[in-house]
């Protein structure tokens, strides 16, 4: 498969983010393909998650354009972001505590997804995707942390993303639980969804990314496949902390 | 079945009449006499203080075996019904109505000061209760149409400068400063002395307002004396003119006259605040029991009262206290004079003794629609002597007792 | 369905208080003690709004308390506006003010509350203020006199109180009132549920703002004669949150339980025992929020008890 | 006029730095709102006029006996109180009502005992102790206890830095300030800790009593609800939870007062509230705050 088969449905072009005289991203570019799973790798402190936070309207640009299926999209409101389409996850997770796992997902999928038919439908297939109908009725203060995490997966399931960034599921989970999400990814990906995954560990990437790109001091350094990284020279420098 | 109808007619007409009859004739056990005081919040001070001279007045009528009612030809005792509205006017509303409906008082006697009485007038109107208002000069409580408010003790504030006026324009002094403090009280009392001074030709050099709760004056003193006044007239509430005086004296600045409101109410309170010095050759409206009223046709004298109120509460009594009794006063002598046991009656026997009634408030004389309209408030000054303080009424030329020493040393 | 049953039961709970209170005066004629409660009552519900459900805390609340109160009295004054609608007048008056203070929900935690006291504060000093006389009477305060019926403005009062109930109901049991709460539990989380974050408070801030005005104007016609102190009280924002607290917040039933117990302690206090009324009220709080921190109905819901 | 209203604002700003700074370093500190903190500059107050006509003690000497006493005071309310709100849902609220009873309690038992008066000490105490009524600062003439209640404030905000910034406790206070959790977990004493700062802050309100007899005129019962909302005013418009900020907050607020006495008198109030809205739409964190990121 070539790379613009599917076209790009995101553009992010010379983004930059600045905190105080730091730059989290230093103009860095990058274009996701329709219907593909991206990896996005990188030492602490590359801009990875800054970048997912950009994207997904949590944090506002200093410079540059993200581009949503050829539309720019760049620092309006969260909540328009996911009327578009894009939806995120948090590292750590973010569900609405005080409020029921059922909850969670419905305001979702009552007030995130453009088109406002099938709620139920919706609802009930977050939920079973994610695993936790049965808890339905439990507050998500009371869940394990790795269940909040399915939540937070279940809520931005529940507005119908086109693309959704996972920002370092993994971290903290059995190997067991590991491959129940793999396989869950791979599921969405299967159902046309375009995935972003942040992730620290490489193995899990392997797992389900087509390519992989590594960020560095907020800059892209690297984009191909996990093996051609591992021999990339830059790329083994950043890791290895040169 | 017709006629067993009729006699149960018959029986609850009967009943009804003879208590209605019964009602009217028979003296109640006791007079209630409710009302309002604040034992914490911004009016504590001042209505714990008329509290006090009320409750000296019933002790002092039931000591005498109770208050004597025309309306029924005997004595009969007063009961003082009081709740705390801590200041706080919702409250107070709440507590005025449970006066009215619940305990049923005959006498309704308001809180301290225009704000707490302020819900009570309405509620005694709609309720056809007369309220004796004892210290609230609101020009807003007066109206023609409310037959059920009586002003016991001061006049409305708009009054007070009257002579204040005169004496400043009788002694030609020119380029006046007024400082007042924007409520009510204050304001009212700097239009009128800046009207009537403004009438006769006399120069206002400074005209400010500040807000009530201003507690620093070094400033705004600075700034009056870069207009160089004769004379610096501050309206405020008792701890405006204590922050004020302070003020004054630590600034070391110096004017030739200065005058302030509540010297001439709480002497001894600003005397404790300010110190002697610091009110020496000052001016202010002398109310009792700075002037000594002992001829006097309704209830005690001066000198009588403070020996009575000090044996009853071991202290010496302001003018506070004096407001509080004097309201006792006054309702003795509607009770006194009233022919009718009823609120209008009520009303209608105070019009007959207003005007002729002289108490160690002075003259209490209300107009028709029950605002205060007796003695103006003099001017004195205090001047040194010894360790402390003489006041002289310096005008009306009437009552005037010393010439003013002016300007002040 | 569990929805339906809770809109069922509210309704149900309004009623009841409707009736109650249209029955009370028979029984006990202080109508100035049931108008405040249902006055307290009222302001609890739409304190809610925005704290229980949003999360705000409105320190300076009773600012559009006072807005109402004036909105209301300068419309019966200056425009002649029969007292009914001049109330209505009150509610738009205090709705445009909460408008004005729209930004201020950008902040969080404390700084909202510090800032929307200071806001209420400016507007007590603004409309006491002496060179605004003209308009405000300033310090004078206001006399409506001539149109005072406390009768009237019973029912009218009864009927607020009636309307934020409802309002609090269908946010309760709505998608908004869900909303609202996300809001409240994380701001990003609930704009990444699509929800529009800076609308749907305004919204609730809007509602909030409309029902304090509505009391507030139907305060002024109920007592006739106000000073700027009379309905800028801080005192009233402080004991409507108390309330509030002490019944349990982001329910139907909390502040209503919250006023009904407090504010009727409050007076029970004030009657029997007024030498230590400040005391025991202060012991009051302070015990109650040692050991009962999530309000009354916590204690229900620890038994599994929902309470709408 | 100009500079005297300058120079009279820096001095009288100085004393509301030390107004709001104990309120400030609870807030700080714990993350509450300590609604009772003008009760305590009250208390204060009261403090040193019943040591003055006791003893005769001038407010200097009452200084440190005022430290002691609310020092203690306020390390053992810390325990009575504080871990008892921090285990509730939501303790930053919570405290915000505890507070409110706890300000009504201290008014009504000050009523109980002393009545409800407007109570002073002379104002010119320090002009008779040392023996000079006035001093000069370029060309403006104020009166000498301005200036001792200034060089009081300046050693006050001394001490704080020092405590804050050159004392193993400084550090602890400054790492739970930071971070609670973390400062737990990295085996700080939290609660000891978190008392003292406590008692330090009623402290530091009880001295601004001693010193407001000078400032603010008389005291009374009631006063402190009033002191309490301006405080607000003053911390953030400084910085809230940063205590050093806070005298930046006082200077703003004493230079705008006197300003607006001179210019626009009754507009006196509102300024500092409108200011107070500005600054936090602009800089929420405040003038000296730091820039907080989200998420």
């Amino acid at each position: 498969m070539s790379r613009n088969e599917n076209g790009a449905i995101l553009k992010i072009e010379d983004l930059i983010k600045k905190f105080g005289n730091f730059r989290a991203l230093d103009g860095v570019s990058l274009e996701v393909d329709k219907g593909k799973i991206i990896g996005l790798a990188g030492p602490n402190g590359s801009g990875k998650t800054t970048l997912i936070n950009v994207v997904s309207g949590v944090y506002k640009s200093n410079d540059g354009r993200v581009i949503f299926n050829g539309e720019e999209i760049t620092n309006i409101d969260s909540h328009k972001i996911v009327h578009k389409g894009i939806n995120r996850t948090f590292q750590i997770p973010k569900p609405l505590l005080g409020l029921t796992v059922e909850e969670n997902i419905r305001v979702a999928a009552v007030y995130g997804a453009k088109d406002k038919g099938k709620i139920e439908e919706r609802i009930e297939y977050s939920l079973s995707t994610i695993g936790l109908v049965d808890l339905r009725f439990k507050k998500a203060e009371s869940l394990t942390s790795t269940q909040q995490k399915l939540l937070d997966l279940g809520r931005a399931l529940a507005t119908n993303p086109k693309l959704l960034l996972v920002d370092e599921i993994a971290a903290g989970l059995t190997q067991k639980e590991l491959k129940m999400i793999a396989d869950m990814l791979l599921g969405l990906k299967e159902k046309g969804v375009t995935l972003m995954v942040v992730e620290h560990l490489m193995g899990f990437l392997d797992m389900i990314t087509d390519e992989v790109v590594i960020m560095n001091a907020g800059k892209e350094i690297f984009r191909g496949s996990i093996r051609e990284a591992s021999n990339n020279e830059e790329v083994i420098r950043v890791f290895l902390g040169g | 079945m017709r006629k067993f109808s009729a006699l149960i007619v018959f029986l609850f007409l009967f009943v009804v009449g003879f208590s209605g009859i019964a009602m009217s004739k028979e003296a109640p056990k006791y007079i209630k006499v409710g009302t309002l005081y604040a034992s914490s919040g911004p009016f504590a001070k001042p209505s714990t203080a008329e509290f006090k001279g009320l409750n000296f007045w019933v002790h002092y009528v039931n000591s005498k075996g109770g208050v004597y009612v025309k309306a029924f030809h005997k004595r009969i005792p007063v009961k003082l019904v009081a709740y705390d509205d801590q200041s706080s006017t919702a409250t107070a509303t709440t507590l005025y109505n449970q006066l009215i409906t619940q305990d049923h008082v005959n006498i309704l006697v308001a809180d301290f000061g225009s704000v707490l009485t302020s819900v009570a007038v309405p509620l005694a109107k709609v309720h056809k209760i007369l309220l004796f208002d004892v210290t609230g000069t609101g020009s807003k409580f007066f109206t023609p149409d409310n037959p059920y408010i009586v002003l016991c003790s001061l006049p409305t504030s708009g009054r007070w400068p009257y002579t204040l006026a005169d004496f400043i324009i009788s002694e030609k002094i020119n380029r006046i400063a007024i400082v007042y403090s924007s409520n009510d009280f204050d304001q009212s009392q700097a239009v009128t002395l800046h009207n009537k001074l403004k009438k006769a030709g006399v120069d206002i050099v400074y005209y400010h307002a500040v807000p009530s709760n201003t507690s620093n004056y070094s400033i705004i003193l600075h700034n009056i004396k870069a207009k160089n006044p004769n004379a610096v007239i501050e309206f405020g509430y008792p701890n405006n003119d204590i922050a004020f005086l302070q003020n004054l004296e630590s600034s070391g600045l110096k004017f030739n006259m200065v005058f302030t409101v509540f010297p001439g109410q709480l002497f001894k309170l600003l005397k404790a605040n300010v110190g002697v010095k610091a009110l020496s050759y000052g001016y202010t409206y002398p109310t009792p029991p700075l002037l000594r009223y002992n001829k006097v046709n309704l209830g005690m004298g001066i000198d009588k009262f403070e020996k009575e109120f000090e044996k009853y509460s071991g202290k010496t009594p302001n003018f506070l206290n004096i407001a509080g009794y004097n309201v006792g006063l006054i309702i003795q002598k509607t009770l006194e004079t009233s022919k009718k046991f009823n609120q209008l009656a009520f009303r209608k026997a105070i019009a007959g003794f207003s005007g002729k009634a002289f108490t160690l408030d002075g003259l209490f004389k209300v107009n028709k629609e029950g605002a205060q309209i007796g003695e103006m408030l003099p001017v004195a000054q205090f001047v040194p002597r010894g360790q402390g303080l003489k006041m002289n009424i310096v005008y009306p030329p009437s009552m005037k007792t010393a010439k003013a020493v002016y300007p002040a040393p | 369905m569990y929805r339906k049953k809770g809109i069922i039961y509210g309704l149900g709970i309004t009623l009841l208080v409707i009736v109650l209170f249209i029955f009370l005066p028979n029984i006990y004629n202080n109508t100035s003690f049931l108008f405040n409660l249902m006055l307290y009552m009222a302001l609890a519900e739409g304190l809610n709004i925005i704290y229980g459900f949003t999360g705000y805390l409105p320190f300076g609340y009773v600012g559009f308390f006072g807005a109402g109160a004036y909105s209301a009295a300068l419309a019966i004054l200056f425009l002649h506006f029969p007292p009914l609608i001049a109330v209505l007048v009150g509610g738009i008056g205090a709705f445009l003010i909460g408008i004005i203070f729209i930004p201020l929900l950008k902040l969080s935690g404390a700084y909202f509350a510090i800032a929307n006291l200071a806001a209420s504060q400016a507007l007590y000093y603004i409309v006491a203020n002496p060179n605004l006389e003209k308009i405000t009477q300033g310090p004078y305060g206001i006399s409506l006199a001539n149109i005072y019926n406390p009768q009237v403005s019973y029912y009218v009062m009864l009927s607020i109180l009636a309307f934020s109930m409802v309002t609090v109901i269908f946010i309760r049991f709505s998608d908004y009132g869900l909303a609202l709460l996300s809001i409240k539990e994380d701001r990003v989380s609930a704009s990444l549920a699509g929800i529009n974050v800076p609308r749907e408070r305004s919204i609730a801030w809007g509602l909030s703002s409309f029902i304090a005005g509505l009391s507030g104007g139907v305060y002024a016609w109920y007592v006739a004669v106000f000073y700027p102190t009379t309905v800028f009280s801080l005192e009233i924002s402080v004991f409507v949150i108390v309330f509030v607290l002490f019944g349990g917040i982001g329910t139907l039933v909390g502040p209503l339980i919250g006023s009904l117990v407090l504010y009727s302690f409050y007076n029970f206090i004030g009657i029997s025992t007024p030498q230590y009324f400040q005391l025991s009220y202060g012991l009051l709080i302070i015990i109650f929020a040692l050991f009962i921190p999530n309000g009354i109905l916590s204690i229900f819901e620890k038994r599994g008890i929902h309470v709408p | 006029m100009l500079s005297y209203a300058l120079i009279g604002g820096i001095m009288y700003g100085l004393y509301f730095g030390l107004v709001g700074m104990g309120l400030n370093l609870i807030f700080g500190v714990m993350r509450m709102i300590n609604l009772a903190h003008g009760d305590f500059i009250m208390l204060g107050a009261f403090l040193t006029y019943w040591l003055y006509y006791l003893f005769g003690f001038n407010p200097l000497i009452v200084i440190p006996i005022s430290i002691v006493v609310f020092l203690v005071f306020g390390f053992l309310m810390y325990y009575v109180f504080v871990p008892k709100l921090l285990h509730s849902k939501d303790p930053e609220m919570l405290s915000f009502i505890l507070f409110f009873g706890v300000s009504q309690v201290i008014e009504a038992i000050i009523i109980l005992f002393f009545g409800n008066n407007q109570i002073s000490v002379p104002s010119t105490i320090f002009a008779k102790l040392f023996n000079v009524s006035t001093f000069t600062l370029f060309g403006n003439t104020f009166p000498i206890s301005w200036l001792v209640v200034s060089v009081a404030c300046i050693v006050a905000f001394v001490l704080i830095y020092v405590y804050f910034f050159y004392t193993k406790l400084g550090y602890a206070t400054r790492a739970i300030m930071a971070n609670r959790h973390e400062a737990l977990v990295s085996g700080i004493d939290v609660n000891k800790v978190s008392a003292i700062a406590f008692g330090v802050g009623i402290a530091a309100a009880s001295l601004a009593g001693v010193m407001g007899f000078f400032m603010i005129g008389a005291a009374f019962p009631s006063m402190g609800t009033d002191l309490t909302t301006i405080s607000f005013t003053i911390i953030v418009l400084g910085a809230l939870g940063n205590p050093l900020g806070t005298v930046i907050g006082g200077l703003i607020y004493g230079v705008a007062i006197m300003l607006m006495q001179t210019y626009f008198s009754s507009w006196t109030n509102v300024l500092p509230y409108l200011l107070l809205i500005f600054v936090i739409l602009i800089k929420p964190e405040g003038l000296l705050g730091k820039a907080v990121r989200n998420v």
